[in-house]
């Protein structure tokens, strides 16, 4: 191709100036939310939004979600999209409860990571060595890995029946410890029981951290702040980021491209394992067949969501995580949460209209409405539609906020060696 | 080969032994699936010892089509296999179907019924609400703080009976009882049934408002939610079988305060028994309370104490002094 | 094959030029010498011994850095991370590395920001990121893959003054270039590919630009022909006031077009000068209604096309050869005749109603092969199978088969050869005689030069100057291209006369080239 | 003007050269190959011998009754891989085609349920509504990508999650499904009038769906409207280079919506020879999973009508035969969703290499015939 589109710089004009989400604006929002949550929950009576054991269920529920998207995250950003997360986390599943039942747990995690490893060497070999589109690899993934889960239990747990095993079960594994850090978490547990006005509410969220984490939480969570590192902050993060972006660019300057996509894929596989083995090793404590129930889908939904950024896929997976917790905790407190989305609308109406953007401030003023109206008007929402939640909100936030997201420019790209132009 | 059935070959194979010979379709997860399944092939273990009959076995798969469920029927019947029982609701058009075709075999449908089902299907259902009402007496009577769960797997009609029963077995010790109530999942969404996660998040709701004894009438997404239970040292109740006994729940048999047992083995021996008898059975067979078709399992002995007033209660059903709706009323 | 038999040779600390039309293989050579592609067969010494590169990083090791044809900098990325990116152990990713770069950027007068955005610079910006990128590693061999072509004169002179720098540091430098009177001004020694293997070496100071070119070609260049203008009165296209401003992820707006407004006539030819991102690009798609206006009208034949869809302009009469035709211009693997139908699917005779006629398009497509010289065995290969030249003989087959009243031609003869480049300026040309109206947007100023009945000059998304090619030099609209001038331009008519003869003593005018030298094309090819 | 004609038929039979068919089933027989191979490995692990259960299968698919039953699967196979292959053309992924199904099939059963018209009506009726429902549902994936720049892949995974919920909400008794009986657990709508039943052709093995040739209709329009139509043409471009689509002044935002719907409409009709052909009601264990499918037999069948055709009757052959695994012999039925596995990832590899090899091949070919035309009239010129 002719060199003018590669070297066509941004339109002239205005010079670029980027508005980030810097750290200071990331807290005031989180600290907006909270008084919004406070406020409602005031004003309803209904405190389980901000209670600590919602927060740390949410917790619980996200790290399937946020590790299968950490791995669309890796593989992504080194410019192969995988939707093969799915079949990956189910390897997961497998190795995990198997490795976990054979030996203990801590080496079923390991176990589920290299399951998913494995697949994601697969889904590596076929789009990177044969360049087959990756999407389509990933569709014949998650067709294939758990074919082969659900035939290996059935054959390999015949003998284990009396363990506890069945057709499509694997015989229970030891659970994983869970950590409480000891005086804050009762401490914290006190003051929420107040339903203080926002005090309170700050105590049920921090409790929420401190309180019954399994250890599996605080890694991914320790993984996800080390991937930020090391793909932000260091040579091999540099190297597997440029193959997301320019992968020709990165071969003439020596990088192995393969190489760091080869990595990364596999990494991201090990990562969708590891949220496989969190649900049969800690969320359950079996494999079941059909256990992980579309999160690969929907962690690579939150990376998105999050802009392919380790803080954003976070949020992502936490907003998962914090409405399918809600949903089956607390069935009833999703009708507050309408209105506390509507309260939201109505707010994003006013900074739309602050910016001047009057079409945008319509919209946001009828869904506001539209929400606040089914809220006065009934008194729960039916579960059929409660259960749809997450999915819901997904929609809404990605059709709010998806122009503002930028992918890896050579994301889903077929690269091959030496055929750069 | 064309114009040949697959059948065709093997038509002399049913008249090569005397014996009954009884064909067990199951419903997901097939035998070894820990619960509902289980409960029946244990009936159909029972009758191929104490009666002799000939058994095989076939099993649905997930997402499967309904020609399938029809085909394995009708594989059953091919060979050789008159006598046959479709364990689980999902079969009873297929079982509609094929029965019409082959009026001379003799079905029996588990836990479903169809007003315009053939003479040849019988319907073998349980009253599972007045299993539950003893499992909520039990539960009000263990309530130390006055607040009880029920968490249904899938919130199809079937778990409907469940919660109605206990509800009302709760309100009957204690009209003023805080009942909290949740559904895993809607139909058509089943994976209620098969997620212990969710039932363990669920009955950590629960707890954490307050409720100290959790019934769950939820597959085995009820182990999810008896691990909860039992961490946090409260009473749960078990389904189906007696998961007190499960080697799956070993660790937290202590915690399990019994289980609402659904009787299929016993439903399943039954009809095979009336069947070799040459008295099969028609319609509707209801296995309730009386029938000793449901009933309360008391592994580890921890409802011994409350046992005359769960004896009561139960008099009083099977003496109809109680009537237990079969729909949650609120 | 794309290279056989090559031998060249080059002397430390000097610059050597290698020429060769388009498709010679000059990139092709270039990249086995970095490692990217492998021989066949065949040896690389340095300094008199044998190296073997499978692949850069062998031979970034030995000292050679390439300055791509294509440039190879991710958008997304900073410059500091562009630059330091596999030389990451030589100076760390961090505070060292800048510091390292910002004194490499004085030394040279590179003026490169280490923190700034790729995405945000301009060409000869990223140009300079991609000598850094390569000094920064030290290279004491430096190859640039024809590093002039999309820079200004002015620019030029800048690039040309470090490459001496660098020689006198001892750097030596493999220049590849197109244009003959770069070559001769910078070069110590000049070497000529043609079809993929050395045809001889050249002493920069004994040769003429004559001489080089007919190497180049390896034939006598045909020889120039009148022409008279032909412009009318009567006017085709009118665009008026014409706006664009894009708002940007951040929700920033940018002023891409800003009160544009141009007229061409039947039989004229406008040339449309500037350097490359300065909205001409945008100013083609907004004609052709791929980009929504903000503001004003276009309007053809007295026809306001302003808010119809692309598709009703083409059908009214607007042939388009777009920049990059591998993009916007064929489906690489569909089979010739669909591209031939490729955007006139509504008209004769690829359709009658919402059915297609492929008997019909086939029979039209071979008509087009055979008219317009497109070198395939046959139509049903795929696209991508022709080389550059054909293809793009190809598409202008298409749009001239429609008999546009507009044909807009953006970098018409990019990337094609010698020989096919002079078939394509006489189809436009042709075309123009019988009253095609013609918008040209050409990087190769000889060429807008050559063509243009009237050249404007757009900067930053403003048309700012113009000028009648009979009375400017490509020096002076390098000057209004870099925003240094503006209104009318009007050069120093004995420069004027002394381009022309230099062209004419490159080329006697070819008919390639009304003016100016043949071989002087743009861009290079695929 | 000189003859066309001879050119024309020349570059026909180059069309359909041998070294081009061979190329094109290269690679499905290699994968199928392969993925025998693969399986026969896996089920010789279990300590069964594997001949055994190919032998199950094949028996069975020379049965009449057996293939009757590949037919009506292959059918509903047919009409999911349409569905999904027609987003595809245009490189547009339909991920939920899933969703589209049920909800239409859903709302299908309940008109069918409500209105009794003759049957010349009432079919067409029926088709027309699930295909309505179908588009309508997809349309809201394809506007969120054309107004809001959301990933189809990403907001029809959303779908088809939510879809599940419509069912839910609607499939209840006194909404669409009818007031339940005490002793009934099964909820499912009214049975559709007899006028909706659409005929079927009794053979030997059965009865043939006859919405047979509602698929193979699907297919020839899909290939017609494909290869013959503007549209069809303006589609397949844009599935092969947007931006190429875009500057011929092909409406890509309108495509965009348009094939999603379209796509959906297809995916409407899925549900239906089920509904219309046998189970006469839409019950909550509606069969799931065949947009999946879908997906996975577009790719194998390489989008392409015929290509599709043999892919659905392939994955029908699997599932059917394979159903009879476990009664004749005790093979796990878990084996055949192994072998589907296998033969999608082997033929998607396979396809590439060998397009590739293809590509190259053509290329090579065009450089040397040119480069022989280029002597020949080198040595014209010279003689001359
Ligand atoms: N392996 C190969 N075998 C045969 N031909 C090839 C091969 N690789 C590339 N080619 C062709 O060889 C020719 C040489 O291309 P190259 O890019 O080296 O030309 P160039 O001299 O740099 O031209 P330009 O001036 O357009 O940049 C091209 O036509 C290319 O398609
Ligand atoms: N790998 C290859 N092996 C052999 N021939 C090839 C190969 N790749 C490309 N070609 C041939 O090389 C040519 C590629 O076209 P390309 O655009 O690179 O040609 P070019 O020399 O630049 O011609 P033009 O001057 O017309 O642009 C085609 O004729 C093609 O058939
Ligand atoms: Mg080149
Ligand atoms: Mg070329």
């Amino acid at each position: 191709m002719s060199t003018a589109t590669a070297a066509r710089p941004k339109a002239p004009g205005a010079p670029a100036k980027k508005r980030k989400l810097s750290w200071p604006v990331v807290l005031l929002l989180i600290a907006g939310a909270l008084v919004l949550f406070a406020a409602v929950g005031m004003a309803t009576g209904n405190h389980s939004l901000t209670s600590s054991g919602q927060v740390s269920a949410a917790l619980g529920s996200a790290v399937p979600i946020g590790m299968a998207g950490l791995g669309g995250l890796w593989s992504e950003r080194a410019g192969v999209v995988n939707i093969g997360l799915e079949g990956m986390m189910v390897a997961g599943t497998f190795c995990g409860a198997w490795a976990g039942y054979l030996v203990n747990p801590w080496v079923g995690l390991l176990a589920g990571m290299l399951g998913g490893a494995l697949g994601g060497l697969l889904h590596a070999i076929i789009t990177v060595t044969f360049g087959v589109d990756h999407i389509v690899s990933g569709v014949g993934i998650n067709l294939l890995i758990p074919g082969i889960c659900a035939y290996v239990n059935r054959i390999y747990y015949k003998d284990y029946i009396s363990a506890g095993a069945g057709a499509n079960q694997s015989p229970p594994a030891d659970p994983l410890p869970y950590i409480t850090v000891p005086g804050l978490s009762s401490g914290l547990k006190t003051i929420e029981n107040h339903h203080w006005f926002l005090v309170s509410d700050v105590a049920g969220v921090l409790g929420g951290l401190v309180t019954n984490l399994s250890v599996v939480v605080v890694l991914a969570a320790v993984l996800i702040v080390v991937s930020y590192f090391l793909l932000w902050r260091t040579v091999f993060g540099l190297r597997l980021r440029s193959c997301g972006e320019n992968p020709t660019a990165a071969e003439s300057l020596g990088v192995n491209v393969y190489k760091y996509k080869y990595m990364a894929v596999i990494a991201s596989g090990a990562f969708a394992g590891l949220g496989g083995a969190y649900l049969s090793l800690v969320a359950a404590h079996f494999y079941k067949d059909g256990q992980t129930l579309g999160r690969g889908f929907i962690g690579l939904a939150a990376m998105i969501f999050g802009n392919w950024m380790p803080g954003g896929l976070a949020m992502g997976a936490g907003l998962f995580g914090f409405t399918d917790s809600l949903q089956l905790r607390d069935p009833e407190s999703v009708h507050v949460l309408i209105l506390i989305v509507a309260i939201a609308m109505a707010l994003l109406a006013l900074w739309q209209l602050y910016r001047r953007k009057f079409t945008a401030t319509v919209v946001s003023l009828v869904v506001a409405g539209g929400l606040g109206a089914w809220y006065a008007l009934t008194d729960e929402v039916q579960r059929p539609l409660i259960v749809a939640t997450p999915y819901l909100i997904t929609l809404v936030v990605l059709s709010l906020a998806s122009q503002r997201l930028r992918m890896p420019k050579a994301d889903g790209q077929i690269y091959r060696k030496g055929q750069g132009k | 080969a064309c114009g040949a059935k697959s059948t065709d070959t093997n038509a002399s194979s049913g008249s090569s032994s005397d014996a009954l010979k009884v064909g067990m379709a199951y419903d997901i997860g097939g035998r070894g699936d820990q619960s509902f399944n289980d409960s029946a092939a244990r009936g159909l273990d029972k009758a191929k010892a104490d009666l002799g009959v000939n058994v095989t076995e076939a099993e649905a798969k997930t997402g499967e089509a309904e020609a399938d469920k029809e085909t394995r029927l009708k594989n059953l019947i091919d060979g050789g296999y008159k006598t046959i029982v479709a364990v689980g609701f999902v079969y009873q058009q297929a079982v509609d179907k094929v029965a019409k075709d082959n009026p001379n075999v003799k079905f029996a449908i588990i836990d479903s019924n169809d007003k315009d089902q053939p003479s040849n299907v019988t319907s073998l259902l349980f009253a599972e609400q007045e299993g539950s009402y003893l499992a909520g007496v039990a539960a009000a009577n263990k309530s130390k703080a006055h607040h009880i769960g029920f968490i249904g797997g899938v919130q199809s009609e079937l778990i409907k009976k469940f919660e109605a029963g206990y509800k009302a077995g709760a309100k009957s010790v204690d009209p003023n009882i805080q009942i909290e109530t949740t559904y895993l999942t809607t139909p058509p969404d089943f994976s209620g049934f098969n997620s212990p996660d969710k039932g363990k998040e669920a009955a950590q709701g629960q707890l954490d408002k307050g409720a100290d004894v959790i019934y769950s009438a939820a597959g085995s997404s009820g182990n999810g939610a008896i691990e909860a239970v039992a961490t946090a040292g409260k009473w749960a109740i078990g389904v189906d079988s007696d998961q007190a006994s499960q080697p799956a729940l070993a660790k937290f048999k202590n915690n399990i305060l019994t289980s609402m047992v659904k009787n299929v083995d016993n439903a399943v021996y039954a009809y095979i028994d009336s069947v070799k008898k040459n008295t099969p059975f028609t319609g509707i067979k209801l296995f309730d309370l009386k029938a000793n078709g449901v009933s309360l399992a008391t592994t580890g002995g921890k409802i011994d104490d409350i046992q005359d007033k769960l004896k009561a209660a139960s008099d009083a059903i099977t003496s109809g002094a109680t009537t237990i709706p079969t729909a949650p009323t609120s | 094959m794309a290279n056989h038999d090559i031998n060249l040779t080059v002397r430390t600390g000097t610059v050597h030029a290698l020429m060769g039309e388009n498709g010679a293989g000059k990139s092709t050579l270039m990249k086995i010498l970095y490692g990217m592609q492998r021989p066949d067969e065949g040896t690389i010494a340095i300094n008199g011994e044998q190296c073997e590169f499978h692949t850069p990083g062998d031979a970034i090791a030995r000292g050679i850095g390439m300055v791509h044809q294509h440039f190879m900098l991710a958008d997304n990325l900073t410059v500091l991370e562009n630059v330091v990116l596999g030389g990451e152990k030589l100076h760390g990713i961090g505070a060292r590395a800048k510091a390292k770069i910002k004194e490499i950027s004085d030394q040279y007068g590179l003026g490169v920001r280490p923190d700034a955005l790729v995405e945000d610079l301009g060409v000869a910006d990223r140009q300079r990121v991609e000598i850094l990128k390569v000094l920064y590693r030290g290279a004491k061999i430096l190859i640039l893959d024809e590093p002039t072509a999309v820079l200004v004169p002015q620019e030029v002179d800048a690039l040309f003054d470090n490459l001496r720098e660098l020689k006198s540091e001892g750097v030596t430098v493999i220049f590849i270039s197109h244009k003959l009177h770069e070559v001769l001004a910078v070069a110590d020694a000049i070497s000529v590919i043609r079809r993929g293997t050395t045809v001889g070496d050249a002493d920069p100071k004994a040769v003429t630009a004559r001489q080089l070119a007919e190497m180049m070609v390896g034939a006598e260049l045909p020889s120039p022909e009148n022409r008279e203008s032909t412009v009318t009165t009567t006017e085709m296209l009118r665009v008026e006031d014409l706006r664009i401003a894009k708002t940007d992820a951040e929700g920033i707006e940018r002023v891409v077009l800003d009160d544009i407004s141009l007229r061409i006539h039947k039989g004229e030819i406008l040339g449309i000068a500037g350097v490359e991102g300065n909205g001409q690009a945008e100013l083609v798609e907004a004609i052709m209604g791929m980009l929504p206006l903000d503001g004003g009208t276009v309007t053809l034949d007295g026809k306001d096309l302003s808010g119809t869809l692309t598709r009703a302009r083409r059908e009214a009469g607007i042939g388009y050869i777009p920049e990059d035709r591998h993009k916007h211009g064929l489906l690489l693997e569909a089979p010739l005749w669909e591209n031939r139908i490729l955007g006139h699917v509504t008209e004769e005779p690829n359709s009658s109603g919402p059915l297609l006629k492929p008997a019909a398009a086939r029979e039209d497509t071979l008509r087009i092969v055979r008219d317009y010289d497109v070198r395939t065995p046959g139509i049903e290969v795929t696209a991508a199978s022709l080389s550059g030249g054909n293809q793009q003989k190809l598409i202008i087959g298409r749009e001239m088969s429609h008999q546009p009243k507009l044909l807009i031609a953006a970098h018409p003869t990019r990337g094609v050869d010698v020989g096919a480049q002079a078939q394509i300026w006489e189809h436009i040309r042709s075309a123009q005689r019988e009253g095609l109206a013609v918008l040209l947007i050409s990087a190769d100023l000889d060429e807008l030069i050559g063509l243009s009945d009237t050249i404007r000059v757009i900067y930053r998304g403003r048309l700012v100057a113009d000028a009648d090619p009979a009375t400017v030099t490509a020096e002076d609209l390098g000057t209004a291209m870099t925003g240094a001038a503006a209104g009318h331009l009007e050069s120093d008519p004995e420069a004027v006369a002394e381009a022309q003869a230099v062209a004419a003593e490159g080329t006697e005018a070819a008919d390639q080239h009304p003016h100016t030298d043949t071989a002087d094309k743009p861009q290079a090819g695929e | 003007m000189t003859s066309p004609n001879p050119a024309a038929k020349r570059s026909f039979a180059q069309r359909i050269s041998g070294e081009r068919i061979v190329l094109a089933l290269a690679a499905p027989v290699l994968a199928v190959v392969l993925s025998v191979a693969i399986c026969s490995v896996l089920l010789a692990t279990s300590g069964k011998n594997p001949f055994d259960a190919w032998n199950v299968m094949i028996t069975y698919a020379t049965k009449s009754d057996g293939q009757v039953l590949i037919l009506n699967r292959a059918t509903t196979y047919y009409l999911a891989a349409a569905a999904a292959a027609f987003g595809f053309r245009m490189n547009l992924f339909n991920i939920g085609v899933e969703g589209q199904y049920k909800v239409a099939a859903l709302f299908a059963a309940f008109v069918g349920a409500q209105v009794d018209l003759p049957a010349f009506i009432q079919i067409p009726l029926l088709l027309v509504t699930a295909m309505l429902i179908g588009g309508l549902y997809a349309s809201i994936a394809g506007l969120l990508k054309v107004y809001r720049g959301v990933s189809e892949v990403i907001s029809t995974i959303m779908l088809n999650a939510i879809s599940v919920s419509i069912v839910g909400l609607l499939l209840v008794p006194g909404v669409f499904a009818p007031k339940a009986s005490s002793t009934s657990n099964s909820i499912q709508t009214d049975p559709v009038s007899d006028s909706s039943h659409f005929f079927s052709i009794p053979t030997a093995g059965g009865d043939l769906w006859g919405f047979l040739f509602i698929a193979v209709l699907v297919g020839v329009l899909f290939q017609f409207t494909l290869t013959r139509t503007r549209f069809g043409f303006d589609l397949r471009a844009t599935g092969r280079s947007e931006s190429a689509a875009t500057a011929s002044g092909v409406n890509v935002k309108k495509m965009v919506v348009i094939s999603m719907v379209v796509s959906g409409a297809i995916a409407g009709l899925i549900g239906l020879p089920e509904l219309l052909q046998n189970s006469y009601s839409y019950g909550q264990s509606f069969q799931p999973g065949l947009g999946f499918l879908g997906i996975s037999i577009a790719l194998l069948g390489r989008n392409s009508p015929i290509g599709m055709a043999f892919a659905a009757l392939l994955f029908s052959f699997l599932d059917s035969t394979g159903s009879q695994l476990p009664l004749k012999g005790g093979f796990p039925f878990e084996i055949v969703a192994v072998m589907q596995g296998t033969i999608v990832i082997c033929v998607v590899v396979a396809y590439e290499l060998v397009r590739r090899y293809g590509l190259k091949r053509q290329q090579q070919k065009v450089g040397a015939q040119l480069a022989a035309q280029a002597a020949a009239t080198e040595k014209k010129e010279v003689s001359a």
